[in-house]
């Protein structure tokens, strides 16, 4: 058992908070403080910057521009980061479809893809939920068949979060209809979103945003470089990538800076002076604490590439507390959040405003990503053998 | 004691629950689109019928109805989450009217009210989480409440303000209309010198703004209860509809036991909500008994609107985020009432201060 | 709607009260206020006053003993009672056996058994759990075989509670095994305690008491008069027996009695000056009044003797509610409730010496009678249709 | 940064687990059933294992460990409940000798309780609740101290009185011992004109012994983390083999999800206990840092026992209610670690003076 950072570890952080504090435009982390979207235009611009000082994509292999960190220096980086309201490199992009391609893919796709993908020169979407597809992901219909070397994909994705942006899409599409389990039939395929045949269509959400989309594919044809790794291949490299998601999802740091701004709120409001308010924030520090250090033991221990199965505990409890906070910030505004829709001339506080947008959009927390259902099936199952 | 609707009770929930019939989702969504933000056909109808002149004197154009009416009416529009001022407009502001107006006003504004002529609203909220925000200069106004609920629609202004209660004609003032999460409008509404005729007598307004308020808070409830009531309804059937893993979700024992966990908290809450309204209607109720019981009400509304609303969007899994299903809405609503005249938290503080002066709380008079 | 009570249920009510705080003796509510056990003998000459005022089975069909009221009347006389602190009459012979052997048994069976069960001159036990039947009621395995015209019972029941002072025994019985539903083959059976071939043995629980045992059958010779109502129509009878448990099991006055006396207590101890601890109190005090404002509910429609599906509620939140206020007693009492087994001699106050006892031995009120999960069964099921 | 045992430390670990090897819940039932309400030839293989003396300075007859070995084998004797009073002889009241003892003291009393020949009780609570109770009257104490836990086997007391330490010989007061909830023991100590030795220089004591408070928290912390770990491994093992309606529980999804929130709270709090023992080992940490550490801890610890405890019998119905099956003995001893030195409400309480002192709770130094 040891406390203390290493001196090298020290001095590490001290650099990673100067890099985020300087390098990164402060009117994108005032953005991101005051609870406001920054759009596609501020998420590439500080993912460029991050990508430049190659520390945009840690987790992938040095030869792609990783780095070599150890995993406390990962979740340092990954702190600081969201400590300083710096919006992170995007997850479909660094998360999810880089180290699956960097895994998976042959010579050619990583140097086709892995460059652009960790600059956010493309743009990806992912394709994986379906209507009648949402926890039980291997239930998916999306076909992909066979037309001479080419794929032809029909069917539909939902929740396909941020599409709108997208340059590229990474989808699950079913390429042995015959297989005899049907997670053995599936295969990723890779697809830039303006083929022919790709619609997208917006969702509405419940808090007025726009940030899902249902995508359909009418007979898009997709080369056969498209085919990330084998055939019907698809299901382990989706187990693969969603473990890595599960450990990206638990929001410790942005939750942390969210709670500390409620508080400073708090106390200029004299809210903080009632014990009941008081006691809440102490509770939710605390339940952040336990789960910031959950984090740093999870993190340590999987150091061999493959998620730690205890990081499905990070992802129910991470979001369960990114909630808690949000309906802390709604209970402080009061009938102040009603003026959710109000523009200029409004005498009520930004972050009383956004309140109630925001704990009405992070009701998803619980459910995109491996719904919490999920998450306690695999703490049942694989961790405690029920 | 008796918890059930008598006869007229029955017939006056089918009859608005008749009217809201065609209140689906999607007819919602585009009445809520285009200002004012509901339906003025409905609202004439709801006139026609006597519903926005429920609780008033026959005399001021009223039925002379009582307080469980009220809540018959309040809980089919939660139903539906129909987003007509029902509450705000009647129970409050009317409400403040028939409390404190002199003859004339009360003949004049209710009557207006009752008929569907006359929209009025109640600026008591100021943009520091507070009721003051305007001060009174001789018989003018001037500050700034926000947020005012449905004041961009607005003929008439009851204004709390330095203790006392005002008209104003919106025209007087400035008013910046936006839409708020649930689907309403509130405003920002900025007084400035403008002329304002005390309700009644002009007096001293603390104490019957309490009383109307505990009434309004009760109408409120029902209001919930409606919309928690549907939130179930909801879950349970797309529980036995959905599949996931070839079965459907009902077949998921951890689901079925929440939707359970859900029915509790709907039942309860029904039981003390139906109470409070008992409470208010029976007349050897004092003040103070009526505000403990919408305290009661409140508080417990607080507590099961989250739950239900919360787990209704989550058994629903993605679905539930989106516009396009009413879940959302229904929680998005419930969430507004809570913060509305006093969340949980405000209602434990106003329960503390008797806290030690009984034994047991006894519900039976 | 109408809150008031008429002038004839003021009366009752009134007429209630004086009964229970004149007639029964001071010393016995004392000791139920204080937590402390009363023994046997104070629950029999309890329920023997009540009985003689024509008052200890109000439920009963009014030819035995029963009282003609409206639901809200039994509801005054039940909340009277817990607010009192009255020992309640004896749950197996009020609310169990009584109302079975009066809606199923043979008029010989009646006049045999019913008076002296209002009397507690017999103290039933009640013989329906088993090691492997606990929820799984239709699973039991104790045997009846037919011998002549005699039962022999074999098996073994368990969770008798109180079983130590009980004269008789109701017990579920299978008789016949080759039904082609487990519930079709049951009976019920009746027999004294005292009958060669049964033994009981008193298990200890986790409080350190003992009221609850196991109870063994070897060769118990039962006459064919033991037999309530028909052969192989117990599964009816319990399920007609456990409707009428559930409602009577949500201790609605008694938890409002407890809660009254620990405000008190911290009302004298400075500790309900802490919000915290103020707050806990109110949410609890509204959490009670809605549950006995949804047992009026529930009363008031099950006039047909059935009881409401919604009984479940009062079960689930009413133990729910009964454990949480047992929490709080410990809550307050710190560490002073340390000195559980504290004799002569100690300075700590009786109430913080049973808190600890009691919140453990309470753990059991969400798992006896039917635990919290079967009522969750039940109203998902029967309720919601799930 | 670095959560896992070292080799030593794991050496230790599994000494000490071997020793307990025999206490299943048959064996801890007769222990605790007999006074002293512990093993005393297991407490003198604690003593040849070192285990007594393991924070103690070799020159004082101790080990000159550190807080992660007390905490490895707090750990374990809580995984077993094993009712020898460790933390509270060892950590509290030999950690008070440690800290302001004189040589002569430290040589003496630490030396008989490394060896196992002098158990020490610490008297500090008093019959309200509070820490007074006795007072000084020269070289003497008076008063009465309650519960003092062990006191009916204790050769020495350290005593709190008038916010000093003394050393008092129990053949001087009245010990009136009896049995705790969780099986162990405690007693009413009456002091009446006791002669007492001041502890060291015998000046205020107040923040040393705070101090130690926060070092035995954290150790009862991880006393309370081993009775988790077990409570949930023995639930999970009976919802495997346990059957109901014709399978065994674990087909039930309503058990295995509660099962799984158990893990959570379980996981959260082992990260959280272990923490603090780091932060309590480094040498960079002050006397604040360790107090707040131990606080979180036992916020952590006060509401994670409940949760596990009370699953725990839950999920094994009736026979989680038995004296004969551990796993309510399990519950009971997360109860009384909760209630001693400050429970998760007076946790909040001490965590809320700095509240608004730092900006977010950084978990490095």
């Amino acid at each position: 058992m040891q406390l203390a950072l290493t001196e090298e570890e020290t001095a590490f952080r001290e650099e990673m908070r100067t890099f985020f504090t300087t390098k990164i435009p402060q009117e994108l982390r005032d953005a991101i403080a005051a609870g406001r979207h920054i759009g596609k235009e501020g998420i590439v611009e500080s993912q460029r910057i991050m990508n430049e000082a190659g520390i945009a994509v840690p987790n992938w292999p040095v030869e792609w521009g990783g780095q070599d960190w150890t995993p406390l220096q990962k979740h340092i980086w990954h702190e600081e980061m969201q400590l300083a309201c710096v919006p992170p490199p995007l997850a479909f992009n660094a998360n999810m479809i880089g180290p699956v391609i960097a895994h998976f893919g042959n010579e050619e796709q990583k140097k086709k893809f892995l460059p652009p993908t960790a600059n956010l020169d493309i743009w990806w979407a992912q394709g994986f939920s379906e209507p009648d597809a949402g926890s039980d992901l291997a239930s998916l219909k999306t076909k992909a068949v066979k037309d001479g070397d080419d794929w032809i994909v029909n069917g539909q994705k939902t929740w396909t979060t941020l599409g709108q942006h997208a340059d590229w899409i990474f989808c699950l599409c079913r390429t042995d209809p015959d297989a005899p389990k049907k997670q053995a039939g599936i295969s990723m395929l890779v697809f830039p979103m303006d083929t022919e045949g790709v619609e997208l269509r917006p969702i509405e959400l419940i808090d007025g945003g726009f940030e899902v989309n249902e995508v359909f594919f009418q007979d898009v044809r997709v080369p056969p470089e498209g085919l990330i790794g084998e055939e019907n291949q698809g299901w382990t490299q989706a187990k693969f990538l969603l473990g890595n998601e599960r450990v990206g999802v638990a929001p410790v740091g942005a939750t942390k800076r969210a709670l500390a701004t409620l508080k400073a709120t708090a106390a200029e409001s004299g809210d903080l002076e009632d014990p009941l308010v008081a006691s809440q924030f102490i509770e939710l520090e605390n339940a952040l604490l336990a789960l910031e250090l959950t984090a740093l033991r999870v993190v340590a221990n999987s150091s061999d590439g493959k998620p730690h199965p205890a990081s499905s505990v990070l992802k129910l409890k991470g979001t369960e507390l990114q909630q808690a906070v949000s309906e802390l910030a709604v209970d402080l505004a009061g009938p102040l959040a009603l003026a959710s829709g109000a523009g200029e001339g409004s005498d009520i506080p930004d972050w009383a405003r956004v309140a109630t947008p925001n704990y009405l959009n992070l009701r998803k927390a619980s459910i995109y990503g491996g719904s919490n259902e999920i998450q306690r099936q695999i703490i049942a199952g694989t961790i405690l053998g029920l | 004691m008796d918890f059930t609707l008598d006869g007229e009770q029955t017939a006056l929930r089918d009859a608005v629950r008749g009217l809201l019939k065609g209140y689906d989702n999607e007819h919602r969504r585009e009445v809520v689109a285009e200002d004012p933000g509901f339906d003025e056909s409905l609202w004439g109808k709801l006139a026609e019928m006597g519903v926005l002149g429920l609780p008033f004197a026959e005399d001021d154009g009223g039925m002379g109805a009582g307080p469980a009416e009220v809540s018959v009416v309040a809980e089919e529009l939660g139903r539906v989450i129909a987003p007509e001022p029902f509450v705000e407009a009647v129970v409050l502001a009317g409400g403040l009217v028939a409390a404190l107006g002199s003859d004339e006003q009360k003949k004049e504004i209710l009557g207006g009210l009752s008929s569907g002529e006359l929209v009025p609203a109640f600026a008591w909220s100021d943009p520091t989480g507070g009721e003051g925000g305007v001060s009174v200069d001789g018989d003018t106004l001037s500050g700034v409440k926000e947020p005012v609920l449905n004041a961009g629609r607005a003929d008439l202004f009851v204004v709390f303000a330095d203790g006392r209660l005002f008209l104003v004609d919106p025209a007087d003032t400035e008013v910046t209309s936006y839409s708020t999460f649930d689907g309403g409008r509130a405003a920002h509404v900025s007084f400035d010198k403008s002329p304002a005729t005390p309700l009644g007598e002009g007096g001293d307004a603390t104490e019957a703004t309490k009383d109307v308020i505990a009434a309004a808070t009760i109408a409120y409830c029902h209001e919930a209860l409606g919309a928690m009531d549907s939130a179930l309804k909801m879950t349970t059937e797309y529980l036995t509809t959905r599949k996931q893993f070839g079965m459907t979700l009902n077949r998921f024992q951890a689901l079925t036991f929440r939707a359970a966990d859900m029915y509790t908290s709907l039942e309860l809450t029904r039981s003390i909500v139906t109470w409070a309204t008992m409470v208010l209607a029976d007349e050897d109720s004092d003040a103070e008994k009526k505000r403990e019981a919408a305290a009661r009400a409140k508080l417990q509304v607080s507590k099961a609107g989250r739950h239900i609303g919360q787990e209704a969007i989550q058994l629903h899994g993605g679905i539930g985020m989106t516009a396009e299903y009413a879940v959302g809405h229904l929680t998005a609503r419930l969430t507004a009432i809570d913060h509305l005249l006093g969340d949980g938290r405000q209602q434990i503080k106003n329960l503390s201060r008797r806290l030690t002066s009984y034994d047991v709380v006894e519900p039976l008079p």
